[in-house]
C-alpha cells in the first residue's frame, strides 16, 4: 500500500516534470528539429524570458503566467530578428552546422552578461497564489498531492504542444513549414517562400521561450546562468522524441520526467541523470530516429 | 693646495654628498613609506558561487576604507587587488601567481569557498606566504601548512563543527531516527560526511542517505521518498536552488520530521528569503548572523552590516540587499591579518603566522583563535528557525523575530519547535 | 554478348508504408549500354541507390560480378567495380578539382601508389574530359557542363566496371548533351558497361542498346530503344493517361 | 632538404623552447597562462582532428577530459602512479571511450554524434559525483610528490639534481611536448590519406562513401585519436590543480572552448586551432587578470559571433584569401 502510494505519486511528479521539460524543449523542437538550427542559447533566452516575467510581476504585480503572455509575441519579434542575422551569415551561404552552432554559443554568452549587467547574480523568484500549495486527494487511504506550479507547467505545456501541433498539421504556414523539412523542392512547387516560412517557424519557437520563461521561474529559483542546466535536458528530450516532431518531443519530455521521478524516488536522485541520459543513449543505438522520428538519419 | 686641504675638501664632499644622501631618503621617505600595502586576492565575481563572491568583495572595500582612514597597516595605505576566478579552480593558480609576481602584492587572502581556495595552497605554499581563507573546509588537511588560516565558523573540525549545533539544538525533540540529503557539490556532500558523524555519535539511526544533482528542478519525488522512511528528523545539506526547491516542496508535500534543515545553503541570501517567505516557516538551519539582540557579542556587526547596506543602497549594487551572510566573515579575515601584521609591525610573513597562531582576536564575528591547521577552535554556527514569516517582504528579515535563535544556549532567542507547529 | 555483370532479382524497397521498388527483375551485361527511364517518382534513383549501396534492398538479391552485395557496403561495392554519379553534382567543394579525383584513385583504384603517380593519372582523366587546363582550381568556379563533367571524371577515377550515371545531363544544353553522350560512349568502347539514367529521352535512345522503364516502382518494359519507344505503357506512364 | 624537414624542425625548436623558458626564472603567471594556453592547443588541435577535417560536432570534450582526469585520479589513489603512466592510460581509456560513442552513433548524421557525446559527458560526471574513491562530488584534493622521477631520473628539486626547478615548470614542459606531439599528430593526419578522407566525408559524406572511402571506418579512427589526447590533456589536471571536483573536470568551458578556438583559427588545417587557441587562450588569460568580470564572457560571446560571421574560415583562411 505504502509502496503504491509512493510509486503513483512518483508517477504523477514525473508526469509533472516532464510537461515542465516539455516546455523547455518544445521551441527547440521547432528550431531544431524542424529547421535544424543548433540553437544552444534556448535555454539561456528563457531564462530571459523568466526574468522579464520576474519584472513584470515585481513591479508591477502582474501574474507570471500572465506575464509570460505577454513575452510571446516579444520573443516572436526577437525570433524574427535574430534568424535574419542566422540565415544571412549561415543558411543562405549553406555553411556547416557547427558554425551555426558557435554563433549560437556567442549569443548564450553574449544574452548571460546582458542578465547578469541587468539582474546580477542572485537568485530571483515570483509569488503568485499557486506557488508553495497543492491539491491534495486522499484515495482509499493513499494520499496523493499535486503541486499547483507543476501543475500549471504541465497543462501550459500541453496546450503549447497540442497548439504547435494543430498549427503545423492544419494551417499552410504550418504544412509548408514540415515541408521545409523534409523536402525543398517540393516546398518551391507549392510556390511558397522558404526563407519567410522558417523565419516564421523560428520566430514561433522563441515565442515559445515567454511562457516557458514564466514557467521556469515558477518551478524553480533563476540566475543568469541557470540555461546551462538545461542544455543537455532539452537537446535530449529533442532528440529522444524524433527530430522534427512536436508530439514526440512532449512524450520524450515526459519519459525523462518519469525516469527522472522514479530514479529519486527509488534508488536515490544522484542516478538520475545517469539514467535519462542513458536512455537517450540507448534509443540512439536501437532506434536512432528517436521514437516518434520519421526523417531518415543519415 | 696642501694635502690637509685636499683632504678637507673631500671629506666636505663626502660630507655633503652624505647630507645630501640622508636629506634625500628623508626627504623621500614619506612617499617611500606612503607606497601602500597590496593584498591580493581571486573572488567569484561571475559564475555559480558570484553572489557570495560579489558581497565579500563589497565587505572588504568596507575593511579597506576602515582600515585606511585608520592609518592604514603598519602606516601604509591599504590597496586590494584582485581577479575573477569565474568560480572556476582552474583560473585560480593563475590569478596567485600574477598576484605575487607580477603585481608584487604583498598578501595574499582566498577566493570565497573550499574548491578556490584549494588550488591556492600550494602558490602560497611554494612562496612560503600567510594565506587567509574564506569560508573553506577542511583545506590544510592535507598540507599542513603552518601558515594557513581560514574563517568558517566552524570549529578544528569544520565538516563535524559545522553540524554539531544543529544536533545539539534538536536533541529537545529526542530524536531516533535521521534521514539524509546533500547536493551533489562538494561544500554539501563535505558538510554531510559531518553530519553523519554527529548522527552516530547521538545514536541516530540513519534511514536515509541519499545525494541529488545540482541540475534537480522538482523536489517533491525526494520529499516523498524521505517521507517514506518516517525520519524523526531530516538533515538537508544543499546549494541555493536545491535549497529553494527543497523549501518549497516540503510546503507542497509536508512532511511529519519535526526538524527539517541544517546546512541549506542559500536561504541566508535576501532574494531567496524574500522570494520563498511564508514556505520558510519552520525550517531550523544554520547561519553565521540575525539580526537578534542577542548577537551583541560580534562586536561592531551591526554598524558593518548597515554600512554595508547604504553601500548597496547609494551605489546601487546588485548585490544581497541585507548582507547577513558573508559580510562580517569577509570582513573579518582581513580584519585578523591587519591586526596581526599591525602587531608585528612589518611584513615578516614567519612572525605574523606565529602571531596569528599565537593571539586570540576580536574582530567583527567576535573572538577568534585558530588551530595549529589554521581552523576555528571552536565552532561558532548558530541555529536559527524561521517562524511568523507572514508575506514577501524582505524588510521583516531585517528585524528580530524571523530567525530566532535556538543555538548556542547563551545567545538564544528561542526554543526549536516542530516543523509542522510552525506552518 | 558476354555474361551478366548486374543481376538485379526481385529488388524491393519500402519506405515506411510506401513501396518505392517491387520485385524489379533484370539484367546488365558485361560491356553493354543500358537505359533506365521512368517517370519522376518511379524509383530509378532508389533502384541505383540499391545497386551502389547508399540504401539497403529490402528483398531480393543483387549479383555483380559473380558476387551477392547483400550487406556490403557502398564504398567496397565501390572497390568491387560500381560506380554512380549524382543526380545533383556532390562535388567535394573545399577541394580543388584534381583533389576531387584523387580520392577515388587513393582510395580504390590506384590504392597504395605514390602521390606523383596519382597525380598523373588524375591529370590524363581530365585530359579525356577536357578539363586539364581546370586541375587546380576550386570547385565553387564551376559552370553546370563542367560540374557533370568533373562528376563523371571522379566516377571514372575509381576504374569502375560498371558505371551508373544517374541524370548526367539534366539542364544542359542541346550540343552539351552531344558531349557528355559522347565522352560515356567513349568509355563504353574501352570496355566500360554503362547504366544511363535520364530523362532527355533523344540522350538516352541514342545512346542506349537496351532500356527498361520503371513506373511506380515496377518494370513496366523492357527492350531496344525502338521497342521502348512504341510501347503503350511507357507512353502511358509518361502522359499519365 | 632543410625546408623539406621545416615542420619537423619547428616542432623541435618549439620544444625547445618550451625548455629553455622553464629554465629562465621567470614570474611564474606566466607558467600558470602558458599552461593553460598549451593545454588549450592540445584540446582544440585534438578536436579538430575529427570535428574540422571530418565535420563531426563532438561536444562532449569535457567527458573526454574529465575521463582523462578521473583516470589519473583513479591511479593516483590506487598506487601513486606517476603522470606519465596516467597519461598513457587516460589517454587509451578516452580512445576506447571514442571508439564505442562512435560505434553507437558515428552511422548516424552529425547532430547524433554530437548529442550523443553531450550525453556521455554528463553520464560521466554522474559516475564520479558517485565514486567516493575518487572524491566522488565532494572532490578530491592531489598532493604532487614532492621529488617526481622519470625512467629513474629526478625530474623536479633542483636542489636534489632534477631538471626542473619546480613542478609548475615541469609541468608547463610536459604540456608543452604534449601539445607538440598532437599538433604532429594532426598534421600527419590532415597530410595523409585519412586526412583527405575525412576532408571528402565532411563536403559530402555520401558522396565520398560512393567514391570509396571507407567512412565509418575513418571516423572511428579520427575519433579514437581526437579522443584520446582529449584524455591526455586531462589526465595533467590533477597534477596541475592540486583539488579537482566534477564540476572543474567536466565544465561546459572545455566544449566551448574546443569548439571556438579552431573555428576562430579555421578548422581545415593543423595551423587553425593553434592560432585559435593561441589568440583566444591569450585573451582569456589577459581576460582574467585585467577585465576580470562578467565583461570576459561578453567579450568571447562577440568574438564566437564576430568571427563566424565576417570570417567564416577564421584566421587562417582569412590571410589565405588575402594572400591570392
Amino acid at each position: 500500500m505504502e509502496f503504491l502510494e509512493l510509486l503513483i505519486n512518483a508517477l504523477i511528479a514525473g508526469i509533472l516534470l516532464g510537461g515542465f521539460f516539455a516546455a523547455l524543449s518544445i521551441g527547440l523542437s521547432i528550431c531544431f528539429g524542424l529547421l535544424d538550427a543548433v540553437n544552444i542559447a534556448h535555454p539561456t533566452l528563457i531564462v530571459g524570458a523568466a526574468f522579464c516575467t520576474f519584472l513584470l510581476n515585481d513591479l508591477l504585480g502582474i501574474d507570471p503566467i500572465v506575464a509570460g503572455l505577454i513575452l510571446t509575441p516579444v520573443f516572436f519579434l526577437l525570433g524574427m530578428g535574430i534568424y535574419s542575422l542566422y540565415y544571412q551569415f549561415f543558411e543562405r551561404q549553406s555553411a556547416e552546422a557547427l558554425r551555426g552552432l558557435a554563433f549560437f554559443f556567442g549569443l548564450l554568452f553574449i544574452a548571460e552578461v546582458v542578465m547578469i549587467m541587468i539582474f546580477g547574480v542572485d537568485h530571483r523568484l515570483v509569488n503568485a497564489p499557486y506557488i508553495g500549495e497543492s491539491f491534495t486527494a486522499i484515495v482509499t487511504g493513499m494520499t496523493f498531492s499535486i503541486p499547483y506550479r507543476l501543475l500549471a507547467a504541465f497543462v501550459i505545456a500541453g496546450l503549447m504542444t497540442l497548439g504547435i501541433s494543430y498549427y503545423l498539421n492544419s494551417s499552410y504556414f504550418g504544412r509548408a513549414t514540415s515541408a521545409v523539412h523534409q523536402d525543398m523542392m517540393a516546398l518551391s512547387l507549392m510556390g511558397a517562400d522558404p526563407v519567410m516560412i522558417k523565419r516564421i517557424a523560428f520566430a514561433l519557437g522563441l515565442a515559445t521561450c515567454g511562457l516557458a520563461g514564466a514557467l521556469m521561474i515558477i518551478v524553480i529559483p533563476i540566475e543568469p546562468a541557470v540555461g546551462r542546466f538545461f542544455i543537455g535536458n532539452v537537446f535530449a528530450i529533442v532528440v529522444l522524441g524524433g527530430l522534427g516532431s512536436i508530439p514526440g518531443t512532449l512524450v520524450g519530455a515526459l519519459i525523462l520526467g518519469i525516469a527522472e521521478s522514479l530514479v529519486s524516488t527509488f534508488f536515490g536522485p544522484s542516478w538520475a541523470p545517469a539514467v535519462s541520459f542513458g536512455i537517450l543513449l540507448g534509443v540512439l543505438a536501437f532506434k536512432p530516429t528517436g521514437l516518434f522520428g520519421t526523417g531518415d538519419t543519415r | 693646495m696642501s694635502r690637509i686641504l685636499k683632504f678637507r675638501v673631500s671629506t666636505m664632499l663626502l660630507g655633503v654628498l652624505f647630507a645630501a644622501a640622508f636629506t634625500l631618503t628623508t626627504a623621500f621617505s614619506p612617499s617611500a613609506q606612503a607606497k601602500p600595502i597590496k593584498v591580493g586576492f581571486s573572488m567569484a565575481l561571475t559564475g555559480a558561487l558570484a553572489g557570495g563572491g560579489k558581497q565579500a568583495l563589497e565587505a572588504m572595500k568596507i575593511w579597506r576604507d576602515d582600515i585606511n582612514s585608520k592609518g592604514g597597516m603598519i602606516g601604509r595605505q591599504v590597496e586590494l587587488v584582485y581577479y575573477d576566478d569565474q568560480t572556476n579552480p582552474k583560473n585560480v593558480p593563475g590569478i596567485y601567481a600574477k598576484l605575487l609576481d607580477v603585481d608584487k602584492v604583498d598578501f595574499i587572502v582566498s577566493g570565497y569557498g573550499t574548491n578556490l581556495i584549494a588550488p591556492a595552497m600550494p602558490v602560497a605554499i611554494d612562496r612560503d606566504v600567510v594565506f587567509m581563507g574564506l569560508f573553506g573546509m577542511n583545506n590544510n588537511k592535507k598540507w599542513k601548512y603552518d601558515k594557513y588560516f581560514q574563517i568558517l565558523p566552524a570549529g578544528p573540525d569544520p565538516a563535524v563543527g559545522f553540524s554539531y549545533n544543529w544536533f545539539e539544538a534538536l536533541k529537545t525533540f529526542k530524536p531516533k531516527t535521521i534521514a539524509l540529503l546533500s547536493a551533489d557539490a562538494e561544500f554539501a556532500r563535505n558538510l554531510k560526511e559531518g553530519a553523519v558523524k554527529n548522527a552516530k555519535n547521538m545514536g541516530l539511526k540513519i534511514v536515509y542517505n541519499e545525494n541529488y544533482p545540482p541540475k534537480t528542478a522538482d523536489f517533491t519525488p525526494i520529499v516523498r521518498a524521505v517521507n517514506a522512511k518516517k525520519p524523526d528528523v531530516f538533515y538537508i545539506a544543499s546549494y541555493p536552488n536545491g535549497s529553494a526547491g527543497l523549501v518549497r516542496a516540503l510546503a507542497e508535500v509536508g512532511t511529519k520530521a519535526k526538524a527539517v534543515g541544517g546546512g541549506m545553503v542559500g536561504l541566508q541570501f535576501s532574494g531567496l528569503m524574500a522570494g520563498l517567505g511564508p514556505n520558510l516557516n519552520g525550517i531550523l538551519n544554520y547561519d553565521f548572523y540575525v539580526p537578534e539582540p542577542t548577537m551583541a557579542l560580534y562586536p561592531g556587526a551591526t554598524e558593518l552590516i548597515a554600512k554595508y547596506q547604504n553601500k548597496v543602497k547609494t551605489e546601487g549594487l546588485k548585490t544581497d540587499a541585507l548582507g547577513y551572510y558573508l559580510v562580517p566573515w569577509a570582513y573579518a579575515y582581513l580584519d585578523v591579518l591587519g591586526q596581526a601584521v599591525n602587531a608585528v609591525g612589518k611584513i615578516d610573513h614567519e612572525a605574523i603566522a606565529k602571531y596569528i597562531h599565537a593571539t586570540e582576536f576580536t574582530s567583527v564575528v567576535g573572538k577568534i583563535k585558530f588551530t595549529p591547521l589554521g581552523e576555528w577552535s571552536e565552532t561558532r554556527t548558530i541555529v536559527v528557525q524561521y517562524q511568523n514569516i507572514k508575506n514577501n517582504d524582505l524588510q521583516q528579515f531585517a528585524r528580530p523575530g524571523t530567525r530566532k535563535i535556538m543555538y548556542p544556549l547563551d545567545i538564544k532567542t528561542g526554543t526549536p519547535q516542530t516543523y509542522n507547529s510552525l506552518r | 554478348m558476354a555474361e551478366a555483370l548486374l543481376k538485379v532479382d526481385s529488388v524491393t524497397k519500402n519506405f515506411g508504408g510506401f513501396t518505392a521498388l517491387s520485385e524489379v527483375t533484370t539484367e546488365v551485361k558485361s560491356g553493354e549500354r543500358f537505359g533506365l527511364i521512368g517517370p519522376n517518382g518511379s524509383g530509378k534513383t532508389t533502384l541505383i541507390n540499391c545497386i551502389s549501396g547508399t540504401l539497403t534492398n529490402d528483398g531480393g538479391s543483387i549479383i555483380f560480378d559473380g558476387q551477392d552485395l547483400q550487406g556490403m557496403k557502398a564504398h567496397l561495392r565501390t572497390a568491387a567495380g560500381i560506380t554512380r554519379t549524382f543526380q545533383i553534382p556532390r562535388p567535394f567543394h573545399s577541394m580543388t578539382i584534381i583533389d576531387n579525383l584523387k580520392i577515388p584513385l587513393e582510395f580504390v583504384s590506384a590504392s597504395g601508389r605514390p602521390q606523383a603517380e596519382i597525380r598523373d593519372e588524375a591529370m590524363s582523366i581530365l585530359e579525356t574530359m577536357g578539363m586539364a587546363e581546370k586541375a587546380d582550381e576550386e570547385t565553387s568556379g564551376l559552370t553546370q557542363i563542367e560540374l557533370r563533367k568533373l562528376e563523371l571524371a571522379r566516377a571514372i577515377a575509381a576504374k569502375p566496371k560498371l558505371l551508373i550515371s544517374d541524370e548526367a545531363m539534366a539542364g544542359l544544353t542541346g550540343n552539351e548533351v552531344d558531349e557528355v553522350t559522347q565522352i560515356l560512349i567513349n568509355f563504353n568502347e574501352q570496355g566500360m558497361t554503362i547504366i544511363m539514367i535520364e530523362h532527355i529521352m533523344r540522350a538516352v535512345m541514342q545512346f542506349s542498346q537496351r532500356v527498361i522503364c520503371l513506373d511506380a516502382g515496377q518494370l513496366i518494359a523492357e527492350g531496344t530503344p525502338d521497342i521502348i519507344q512504341k510501347d503503350k505503357g511507357v507512353e502511358r506512364a509518361y502522359l499519365g493517361v | 632538404m632543410l625546408m623539406r624537414y621545416r615542420f619537423e624542425i619547428g616542432c623541435v625548436v618549439a620544444l625547445l623552447a618550451c625548455f629553455l623558458i622553464t629554465q629562465v626564472e621567470l614570474n611564474r603567471f606566466y607558467y600558470f597562462a602558458g599552461f593553460a594556453i598549451l593545454q588549450y592547443v592540445l584540446i582544440s588541435t585534438a578536436w579538430n582532428i575529427l570535428g574540422g577535417y571530418g565535420g563531426y560536432i563532438n561536444f562532449g570534450t569535457a567527458g573526454f577530459l574529465g575521463l582523462g582526469t578521473y583516470v589519473a585520479i583513479a591511479m593516483i589513489q590506487f598506487y601513486g602512479a606517476g603522470i606519465i603512466e596516467q597519461i598513457i592510460v587516460a589517454g587509451a581509456l578516452a580512445g576506447l571511450l571514442g571508439l564505442g560513442i562512435g560505434y553507437i552513433t558515428l552511422r548516424l548524421k552529425g547532430v547524433y554524434f554530437a548529442i550523443a557525446t553531450l550525453a556521455i559527458a554528463i553520464v560521466l560526471e554522474t559516475f564520479v559525483n558517485n565514486w567516493d574513491y575518487v572524491g566522488g562530488a565532494a572532490g578530491v584534493s592531489i598532493l604532487p610528490p614532492r621529488t617526481p622521477e622519470l625512467l629513474g631520473i629526478t625530474i623536479v628539486d633542483r636542489k636534489g639534481g632534477g631538471i626542473f626547478y619546480n613542478n609548475k615548470e615541469f609541468l608547463f614542459f610536459l604540456m608543452g611536448a604534449l601539445a607538440i606531439m598532437s599538433v604532429w599528430i594532426a598534421r600527419t593526419v590532415e597530410f595523409g590519406k585519412l586526412g583527405r578522407g575525412l576532408n571528402a566525408i565532411k563536403d559530402n559524406e555520401e558522396a565520398a562513401e560512393c567514391m570509396g572511402v571507407p567512412t565509418l571506418k575513418l571516423k572511428l579512427i579520427a575519433t579514437v585519436i581526437s579522443g584520446s589526447l582529449m584524455g591526455v590533456a586531462g589526465a595533467v589536471f590533477p597534477s596541475y590543480l592540486t583539488f579537482v571536483d566534477p564540476p572543474t573536470a567536466f565544465n561546459l568551458e572545455f566544449a566551448v572552448n574546443s569548439l571556438a578556438m579552431p573555428m576562430i583559427g579555421g578548422t581545415f588545417t593543423w595551423i587553425g586551432p593553434v592560432v585559435g587557441s593561441i589568440l583566444l587562450g591569450t585573451v582569456q588569460q589577459v581576460a582574467i587578470v585585467t577585465i576580470s568580470s562578467e565583461i570576459n564572457l561578453l567579450i568571447i560571446g562577440l568574438l564566437l559571433v564576430i568571427f563566424v560571421t565576417i570570417a567564416p574560415h577564421g584566421i587562417v583562411g582569412w590571410f589565405m584569401k588575402k594572400n591570392k
